[in-house]
Protein backbone atom coordinates (compact mmCIF):
# COMPACT_ATOMS: atom_id res chain seq x y z
CA UNK A 1 0.00 0.00 0.00
CA UNK A 2 1.02 3.29 -0.60
CA UNK A 3 -0.13 6.80 1.49
CA UNK A 4 -0.88 10.05 -0.50
CA UNK A 5 -2.04 13.40 0.56
CA UNK A 6 -4.77 14.67 -1.21
CA UNK A 7 -5.06 18.54 -1.26
CA UNK A 8 -8.27 20.14 -2.46
CA UNK A 9 -8.65 24.19 -2.96
CA UNK A 10 -11.11 26.70 -3.54
CA UNK A 11 -14.38 24.96 -5.09
CA UNK A 12 -12.89 21.37 -4.38
CA UNK A 13 -12.46 22.72 -0.77
CA UNK A 14 -16.40 23.83 -0.48
CA UNK A 15 -17.21 20.42 -1.84
CA UNK A 16 -14.77 18.15 0.31
CA UNK A 17 -14.89 20.58 3.52
CA UNK A 18 -11.30 20.16 4.38
CA UNK A 19 -7.59 21.43 2.78
CA UNK A 20 -6.76 17.64 2.38
CA UNK A 21 -7.76 13.82 3.59
CA UNK A 22 -4.80 11.35 3.38
CA UNK A 23 -5.46 8.23 1.35
CA UNK A 24 -4.18 4.42 1.86
CA UNK A 25 -4.25 2.82 -2.05
CA UNK A 26 -2.85 -0.25 -3.58
CA UNK A 27 0.33 -0.32 -5.19
CA UNK A 28 -0.04 0.72 -9.43
CA UNK A 29 -2.57 3.10 -8.44
CA UNK A 30 -2.95 6.21 -10.68
CA UNK A 31 -3.98 9.71 -10.47
CA UNK A 32 -6.50 9.13 -12.41
CA UNK A 33 -8.55 6.77 -10.50
CA UNK A 34 -7.65 9.15 -7.67
CA UNK A 35 -9.70 11.19 -9.32
CA UNK A 36 -12.40 8.96 -10.03
CA UNK A 37 -12.47 7.91 -6.50
CA UNK A 38 -13.00 11.41 -5.12
CA UNK A 39 -15.72 12.31 -7.44
CA UNK A 40 -17.55 8.86 -6.15
CA UNK A 41 -17.20 10.05 -2.89
CA UNK A 42 -17.66 13.73 -3.60
CA UNK A 43 -20.60 13.66 -6.46
CA UNK A 44 -20.33 17.54 -6.74
CA UNK A 45 -17.37 17.53 -8.02
CA UNK A 46 -18.68 15.92 -11.45
CA UNK A 47 -20.62 19.95 -11.86
CA UNK A 48 -16.85 21.05 -11.69
CA UNK A 49 -15.34 21.31 -15.49
CA UNK A 50 -11.64 20.82 -16.22
CA UNK A 51 -10.74 19.31 -13.27
CA UNK A 52 -7.14 18.99 -13.37
CA UNK A 53 -5.01 16.58 -11.25
CA UNK A 54 -1.29 17.97 -10.02
CA UNK A 55 1.30 15.38 -8.38
CA UNK A 56 4.52 16.59 -6.60
CA UNK A 57 3.53 20.06 -7.21
CA UNK A 58 2.92 19.38 -11.13
CA UNK A 59 0.01 19.11 -13.50
CA UNK A 60 0.06 15.02 -14.02
CA UNK A 61 -1.35 13.07 -16.79
CA UNK A 62 -4.07 10.84 -14.94
CA UNK A 63 -1.79 7.39 -15.72
CA UNK A 64 0.70 8.84 -13.36
CA UNK A 65 1.53 6.08 -10.64
CA UNK A 66 1.07 7.47 -7.38
CA UNK A 67 4.11 6.24 -5.06
CA UNK A 68 4.07 6.43 -1.16
CA UNK A 69 4.38 9.93 0.28
CA UNK A 70 3.09 11.20 -2.81
CA UNK A 71 0.92 14.98 -2.77
CA UNK A 72 -1.92 14.83 -5.14
CA UNK A 73 -4.03 18.26 -5.62
CA UNK A 74 -6.98 18.33 -7.37
CA UNK A 75 -7.25 21.53 -9.30
CA UNK A 76 -10.08 23.51 -10.46
CA UNK A 77 -10.02 25.68 -13.15
CA UNK A 78 -7.75 28.77 -12.02
CA UNK A 79 -8.62 32.06 -11.89
CA UNK A 80 -5.42 34.26 -10.67
CA UNK A 81 -4.49 37.42 -11.94
CA UNK B 1 19.94 27.98 -14.34
CA UNK B 2 18.17 28.97 -11.34
CA UNK B 3 15.33 31.13 -11.43
CA UNK B 4 16.54 32.46 -8.25
CA UNK B 5 19.69 34.20 -10.73
CA UNK B 6 17.09 36.52 -12.07
CA UNK B 7 13.85 36.48 -10.83
CA UNK B 8 11.59 37.34 -7.06
CA UNK B 9 8.59 35.44 -7.34
CA UNK B 10 6.03 35.91 -4.26
CA UNK B 11 3.29 34.44 -3.02
CA UNK B 12 1.86 37.03 -0.09
CA UNK B 13 -1.04 38.35 1.71
CA UNK B 14 -0.14 41.17 2.13
CA UNK B 15 -0.27 44.29 0.48
CA UNK B 16 1.80 44.67 -3.26
CA UNK B 17 4.33 47.71 -2.97
CA UNK B 18 4.86 48.58 -6.84
CA UNK B 19 8.04 50.77 -5.72
CA UNK B 20 9.35 47.68 -4.18
CA UNK B 21 8.64 45.57 -7.09
CA UNK B 22 10.70 47.89 -9.25
CA UNK B 23 13.32 47.61 -6.70
CA UNK B 24 13.23 43.98 -7.02
CA UNK B 25 14.06 44.72 -11.07
CA UNK B 26 15.91 47.74 -11.45
CA UNK B 27 19.45 46.87 -13.01
CA UNK B 28 21.90 49.59 -13.68
CA UNK B 29 22.53 48.13 -17.07
CA UNK B 30 19.09 47.97 -17.93
CA UNK B 31 16.62 51.47 -19.38
CA UNK B 32 12.92 49.58 -19.93
CA UNK B 33 10.66 48.11 -17.16
CA UNK B 34 7.62 46.84 -18.55
CA UNK B 35 4.86 46.25 -15.38
CA UNK B 36 1.30 44.67 -15.69
CA UNK B 37 -0.40 45.30 -12.43
CA UNK B 38 -4.08 43.40 -12.16
CA UNK B 39 -6.55 45.25 -9.47
CA UNK B 40 -9.56 44.13 -8.57
CA UNK B 41 -12.44 45.30 -10.40
CA UNK B 42 -15.87 46.64 -9.19
CA UNK B 43 -18.00 44.47 -11.07
CA UNK B 44 -17.83 40.82 -13.01
CA UNK B 45 -19.95 39.62 -15.74
CA UNK B 46 -22.47 42.75 -15.07
CA UNK B 47 -22.78 42.06 -11.52
CA UNK B 48 -21.37 44.59 -8.64
CA UNK B 49 -18.23 42.95 -6.65
CA UNK B 50 -18.00 43.50 -3.04
CA UNK B 51 -14.58 42.37 -2.83
CA UNK B 52 -12.51 39.32 -3.66
CA UNK B 53 -10.93 36.43 -2.13
CA UNK B 54 -7.73 34.55 -3.89
CA UNK B 55 -6.60 31.57 -2.49
CA UNK B 56 -2.93 30.09 -4.06
CA UNK B 57 -1.50 26.70 -3.34
CA UNK B 58 1.11 28.75 -2.44
CA UNK B 59 4.05 25.92 -3.33
CA UNK B 60 3.12 25.06 -6.53
CA UNK B 61 1.92 28.51 -7.19
CA UNK B 62 5.87 29.46 -6.58
CA UNK B 63 7.34 26.79 -8.50
CA UNK B 64 4.84 27.57 -11.75
CA UNK B 65 6.08 31.39 -11.02
CA UNK B 66 9.62 30.35 -11.33
CA UNK B 67 9.15 27.62 -14.42
CA UNK B 68 7.31 30.95 -16.32
CA UNK B 69 10.67 32.91 -15.21
CA UNK B 70 13.17 30.11 -16.48
CA UNK B 71 10.91 30.02 -19.74
CA UNK B 72 10.74 33.97 -20.32
CA UNK B 73 14.66 34.00 -20.22
CA UNK B 74 14.60 31.19 -22.16
CA UNK B 75 12.72 32.64 -24.72
CA UNK B 76 13.77 36.20 -24.80
CA UNK B 77 17.47 36.09 -23.26
CA UNK B 78 17.66 39.70 -23.12
CA UNK B 79 15.35 40.02 -20.30
CA UNK B 80 17.80 40.92 -17.05
CA UNK B 81 15.60 40.49 -14.44
CA UNK B 82 11.51 39.81 -13.31
CA UNK B 83 9.43 39.78 -10.94
CA UNK B 84 6.20 38.19 -9.90
CA UNK B 85 4.17 38.86 -6.42
CA UNK B 86 0.32 37.23 -6.29
CA UNK B 87 -1.34 38.32 -3.65
CA UNK B 88 -3.97 36.15 -1.70
CA UNK B 89 -6.50 36.88 1.22
CA UNK B 90 -9.68 39.67 0.87
CA UNK B 91 -9.06 41.94 -1.71
CA UNK B 92 -11.19 45.52 -1.81
CA UNK B 93 -11.70 46.92 -4.79
CA UNK B 94 -9.10 48.33 -6.40
CA UNK B 95 -6.22 46.84 -4.51
CA UNK B 96 -3.56 45.25 -6.56
CA UNK B 97 -4.09 41.37 -6.65
CA UNK B 98 -1.05 40.88 -8.86
CA UNK B 99 2.19 42.39 -10.55
CA UNK B 100 4.83 41.77 -12.84
CA UNK B 101 7.98 43.46 -13.68
CA UNK B 102 10.29 42.85 -16.28
CA UNK B 103 13.56 44.93 -16.98
CA UNK B 104 15.68 44.67 -20.10
CA UNK B 105 18.18 46.64 -22.21
CA UNK B 106 15.46 47.65 -24.56
CA UNK B 107 11.65 48.03 -24.24
CA UNK B 108 10.37 45.88 -26.92
CA UNK B 109 10.86 42.53 -24.95
CA UNK B 110 10.17 44.12 -21.84
CA UNK B 111 6.06 44.78 -22.94
CA UNK B 112 6.27 40.91 -24.66
CA UNK B 113 7.98 39.02 -22.22
CA UNK B 114 5.56 40.70 -19.34
CA UNK B 115 2.74 40.01 -21.44
CA UNK B 116 3.92 36.52 -21.35
CA UNK B 117 4.91 36.32 -18.42
CA UNK B 118 0.71 37.30 -17.47
CA UNK B 119 -0.89 35.37 -19.79
CA UNK B 120 0.80 32.52 -18.59
CA UNK B 121 0.46 32.88 -14.90
CA UNK B 122 -3.46 33.22 -15.63
CA UNK B 123 -3.78 30.41 -17.37
CA UNK B 124 -1.71 27.88 -15.34
CA UNK B 125 -0.47 29.43 -12.05
CA UNK B 126 -3.06 27.46 -9.37
CA UNK B 127 -4.51 30.37 -7.70
CA UNK B 128 -8.41 31.10 -7.39
CA UNK B 129 -10.75 33.65 -6.89
CA UNK B 130 -13.93 33.87 -5.03
CA UNK B 131 -16.07 36.40 -6.38
CA UNK B 132 -18.29 37.91 -3.65
CA UNK B 133 -21.33 40.14 -4.50
CA UNK B 134 -23.95 41.90 -2.59
CA UNK B 135 -26.16 38.66 -2.60
CA UNK B 136 -23.53 35.41 -2.92
CA UNK B 137 -20.94 34.31 -4.11
CA UNK B 138 -19.07 32.21 -6.30
CA UNK B 139 -15.12 30.68 -7.62
CA UNK B 140 -14.61 32.41 -11.02
CA UNK B 141 -13.72 29.59 -13.63
CA UNK B 142 -12.63 32.14 -16.22
CA UNK B 143 -9.44 32.96 -16.45
CA UNK B 144 -10.14 36.33 -19.14
CA UNK C 1 -13.57 65.33 -25.68
CA UNK C 2 -10.61 66.74 -24.14
CA UNK C 3 -7.39 64.85 -22.58
CA UNK C 4 -8.31 66.18 -19.36
CA UNK C 5 -10.96 64.19 -19.12
CA UNK C 6 -9.25 60.74 -18.66
CA UNK C 7 -5.50 62.01 -18.94
CA UNK C 8 -2.81 63.12 -16.75
CA UNK C 9 0.12 64.34 -18.23
CA UNK C 10 3.42 66.09 -16.43
CA UNK C 11 6.83 67.22 -17.58
CA UNK C 12 8.66 67.78 -14.00
CA UNK C 13 11.87 68.11 -12.72
CA UNK C 14 11.43 66.05 -9.38
CA UNK C 15 11.53 62.38 -9.42
CA UNK C 16 8.63 60.21 -10.42
CA UNK C 17 6.74 58.58 -7.59
CA UNK C 18 5.00 55.52 -9.16
CA UNK C 19 2.90 54.82 -6.60
CA UNK C 20 1.08 58.09 -7.56
CA UNK C 21 1.64 57.52 -10.74
CA UNK C 22 -0.62 54.25 -10.14
CA UNK C 23 -2.89 56.39 -8.01
CA UNK C 24 -3.74 58.54 -11.24
CA UNK C 25 -4.86 55.89 -13.41
CA UNK C 26 -6.68 53.31 -10.91
CA UNK C 27 -10.34 53.32 -11.85
CA UNK C 28 -13.03 51.00 -9.63
CA UNK C 29 -13.93 49.50 -13.14
CA UNK C 30 -10.46 48.83 -14.51
CA UNK C 31 -8.46 45.33 -13.84
CA UNK C 32 -5.78 45.96 -16.02
CA UNK C 33 -2.82 48.21 -15.43
CA UNK C 34 0.03 48.32 -17.95
CA UNK C 35 3.24 50.54 -17.03
CA UNK C 36 6.15 51.50 -18.95
CA UNK C 37 9.35 53.01 -16.87
CA UNK C 38 12.47 54.16 -18.67
CA UNK C 39 15.25 54.33 -16.54
CA UNK C 40 18.68 56.01 -17.07
CA UNK C 41 21.03 53.16 -17.71
CA UNK C 42 25.02 53.16 -17.00
CA UNK C 43 26.18 52.88 -20.44
CA UNK C 44 25.28 53.96 -23.89
CA UNK C 45 26.95 52.41 -27.19
CA UNK C 46 29.74 50.83 -25.17
CA UNK C 47 30.51 53.87 -22.93
CA UNK C 48 29.98 54.69 -19.31
CA UNK C 49 27.20 56.80 -18.77
CA UNK C 50 27.83 59.18 -15.33
CA UNK C 51 24.28 60.84 -15.26
CA UNK C 52 22.08 62.15 -18.12
CA UNK C 53 20.58 65.81 -18.76
CA UNK C 54 17.14 65.63 -19.86
CA UNK C 55 15.46 69.07 -21.01
CA UNK C 56 12.12 69.69 -22.92
CA UNK C 57 10.21 72.39 -24.65
CA UNK C 58 7.37 71.55 -21.97
CA UNK C 59 4.66 73.85 -23.48
CA UNK C 60 5.02 71.77 -26.81
CA UNK C 61 5.80 68.54 -24.84
CA UNK C 62 2.96 68.66 -22.69
CA UNK C 63 0.41 69.64 -25.49
CA UNK C 64 2.30 66.25 -27.53
CA UNK C 65 1.73 64.09 -24.99
CA UNK C 66 -2.19 65.34 -24.41
CA UNK C 67 -2.68 64.75 -28.68
CA UNK C 68 -1.13 61.12 -27.87
CA UNK C 69 -3.68 60.23 -25.39
CA UNK C 70 -6.15 61.62 -27.39
CA UNK C 71 -4.80 59.51 -30.24
CA UNK C 72 -4.49 56.48 -27.94
CA UNK C 73 -8.15 57.18 -26.69
CA UNK C 74 -9.38 57.12 -30.34
CA UNK C 75 -7.47 53.63 -31.20
CA UNK C 76 -8.32 52.10 -28.23
CA UNK C 77 -11.70 53.78 -27.01
CA UNK C 78 -11.13 50.61 -24.40
CA UNK C 79 -8.17 52.58 -22.68
CA UNK C 80 -9.89 54.42 -19.89
CA UNK C 81 -7.11 56.50 -17.76
CA UNK C 82 -3.52 57.56 -18.84
CA UNK C 83 -1.06 59.06 -17.36
CA UNK C 84 2.53 60.09 -18.32
CA UNK C 85 5.32 62.08 -16.83
CA UNK C 86 8.85 62.52 -18.12
CA UNK C 87 11.25 63.91 -16.12
CA UNK C 88 13.86 67.02 -16.47
CA UNK C 89 17.02 67.77 -15.29
CA UNK C 90 20.05 65.87 -14.12
CA UNK C 91 19.20 62.59 -13.43
CA UNK C 92 20.95 59.47 -12.20
CA UNK C 93 21.96 55.83 -12.99
CA UNK C 94 18.88 53.95 -12.33
CA UNK C 95 16.43 57.00 -11.76
CA UNK C 96 12.77 56.98 -13.54
CA UNK C 97 13.25 59.64 -16.73
CA UNK C 98 9.79 58.64 -17.80
CA UNK C 99 6.96 56.71 -16.62
CA UNK C 100 3.92 55.92 -18.38
CA UNK C 101 0.56 54.11 -17.10
CA UNK C 102 -2.67 52.84 -18.67
CA UNK C 103 -5.70 51.40 -17.44
CA UNK C 104 -8.23 49.18 -19.73
CA UNK C 105 -10.94 46.43 -18.55
CA UNK C 106 -8.67 43.86 -20.67
CA UNK C 107 -4.88 43.40 -20.21
CA UNK C 108 -4.45 43.24 -24.11
CA UNK C 109 -5.06 47.13 -25.02
CA UNK C 110 -3.18 47.91 -21.78
CA UNK C 111 0.00 46.98 -23.19
CA UNK C 112 -0.82 47.64 -26.99
CA UNK C 113 -1.83 50.84 -25.48
CA UNK C 114 1.14 51.81 -23.09
CA UNK C 115 3.70 50.57 -26.07
CA UNK C 116 1.98 52.64 -28.38
CA UNK C 117 2.47 55.70 -26.24
CA UNK C 118 6.22 55.24 -25.10
CA UNK C 119 6.93 54.73 -28.65
CA UNK C 120 5.00 57.84 -29.84
CA UNK C 121 6.68 59.69 -27.36
CA UNK C 122 10.24 58.93 -27.62
CA UNK C 123 9.54 59.89 -31.57
CA UNK C 124 7.48 63.26 -31.27
CA UNK C 125 7.94 64.62 -28.06
CA UNK C 126 10.16 67.58 -27.87
CA UNK C 127 12.71 66.43 -25.50
CA UNK C 128 16.11 66.01 -25.12
CA UNK C 129 18.60 64.04 -23.43
CA UNK C 130 22.49 64.77 -22.92
CA UNK C 131 24.48 61.74 -21.79
CA UNK C 132 27.18 62.92 -19.97
CA UNK C 133 30.67 60.62 -20.32
CA UNK C 134 33.46 60.07 -17.69
CA UNK C 135 35.37 62.66 -20.58
CA UNK C 136 32.38 64.88 -22.19
CA UNK C 137 28.91 65.05 -22.58
CA UNK C 138 27.00 64.70 -26.07
CA UNK C 139 22.97 65.41 -26.74
CA UNK C 140 21.70 61.95 -27.70
CA UNK C 141 20.24 62.19 -31.22
CA UNK C 142 18.65 58.85 -31.64
CA UNK C 143 15.33 57.72 -30.03
CA UNK C 144 16.46 53.80 -29.79
CA UNK D 1 7.03 93.53 -40.10
CA UNK D 2 5.63 90.68 -37.88
CA UNK D 3 7.50 90.30 -34.68
CA UNK D 4 8.63 86.06 -34.30
CA UNK D 5 10.45 84.88 -31.01
CA UNK D 6 12.79 81.83 -31.92
CA UNK D 7 13.27 79.08 -29.38
CA UNK D 8 16.38 77.15 -29.12
CA UNK D 9 16.78 73.74 -27.42
CA UNK D 10 19.42 71.24 -26.80
CA UNK D 11 21.84 71.01 -29.08
CA UNK D 12 20.42 74.68 -30.75
CA UNK D 13 21.21 76.46 -27.47
CA UNK D 14 24.74 75.15 -26.97
CA UNK D 15 25.44 76.16 -30.45
CA UNK D 16 23.21 79.75 -30.16
CA UNK D 17 24.55 80.72 -26.89
CA UNK D 18 20.79 81.62 -26.26
CA UNK D 19 16.95 79.85 -25.45
CA UNK D 20 15.75 82.34 -27.65
CA UNK D 21 16.14 85.06 -29.74
CA UNK D 22 13.23 88.54 -31.32
CA UNK D 23 13.35 88.70 -34.87
CA UNK D 24 11.51 90.85 -36.93
CA UNK D 25 11.02 89.94 -40.51
CA UNK D 26 8.90 90.95 -43.41
CA UNK D 27 5.21 89.98 -43.96
CA UNK D 28 4.55 86.53 -45.41
CA UNK D 29 8.46 85.17 -43.90
CA UNK D 30 8.00 81.55 -43.91
CA UNK D 31 9.37 79.07 -41.06
CA UNK D 32 11.62 77.31 -43.67
CA UNK D 33 13.01 80.98 -44.02
CA UNK D 34 14.17 81.30 -41.08
CA UNK D 35 15.44 78.30 -40.51
CA UNK D 36 17.75 79.58 -43.47
CA UNK D 37 19.08 82.72 -41.30
CA UNK D 38 19.28 80.71 -38.44
CA UNK D 39 21.68 78.53 -40.31
CA UNK D 40 23.52 80.98 -41.79
CA UNK D 41 23.75 83.14 -38.43
CA UNK D 42 25.33 79.90 -37.06
CA UNK D 43 26.60 77.68 -39.36
CA UNK D 44 27.21 74.97 -36.88
CA UNK D 45 23.84 73.97 -36.98
CA UNK D 46 24.61 72.43 -40.73
CA UNK D 47 26.35 69.73 -38.59
CA UNK D 48 22.95 68.80 -37.16
CA UNK D 49 20.70 66.20 -38.90
CA UNK D 50 17.08 66.20 -39.23
CA UNK D 51 16.64 69.73 -37.76
CA UNK D 52 12.43 70.43 -37.42
CA UNK D 53 10.35 73.22 -37.10
CA UNK D 54 7.43 74.10 -34.65
CA UNK D 55 5.40 76.95 -34.80
CA UNK D 56 3.22 77.66 -31.63
CA UNK D 57 3.61 74.29 -30.44
CA UNK D 58 3.28 72.37 -33.55
CA UNK D 59 5.29 71.05 -36.06
CA UNK D 60 4.81 73.26 -38.82
CA UNK D 61 5.84 72.65 -42.41
CA UNK D 62 8.92 75.33 -43.94
CA UNK D 63 6.39 76.75 -46.22
CA UNK D 64 4.61 77.77 -42.93
CA UNK D 65 4.03 81.65 -43.40
CA UNK D 66 4.52 83.34 -40.16
CA UNK D 67 2.31 85.89 -38.12
CA UNK D 68 3.10 88.80 -35.67
CA UNK D 69 3.63 87.14 -32.41
CA UNK D 70 4.24 83.66 -33.59
CA UNK D 71 6.55 81.62 -31.89
CA UNK D 72 9.39 79.44 -34.00
CA UNK D 73 11.08 76.60 -32.45
CA UNK D 74 13.79 75.21 -33.87
CA UNK D 75 13.93 70.97 -32.82
CA UNK D 76 17.20 69.05 -32.98
CA UNK D 77 16.30 65.44 -33.19
CA UNK D 78 14.54 64.32 -29.92
CA UNK D 79 15.93 61.85 -27.32
CA UNK D 80 13.57 61.81 -24.47
CA UNK D 81 12.26 58.85 -22.96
Amino acid sequence: MVKVTVKFFAVGRDITGSDELMLELPEGTTAGEVLIQVKQRYPAFEKVAALLVAVNLDYADTATVLYDGDELAVIPPVSGG
Amino acid sequence: MSADDFAFNLITDRPIDVQALIGRVAAPECGGLAIFIGMVRNHSKGRTVRHLEYEAYPEMALKKMNEIALEIKSKWPEVSKIAMIHRTGKLAIGEIAVAIAVTTPHRAEAFTACRYAIDTLKSTAPIWKKEVFEDGDVWASAHA
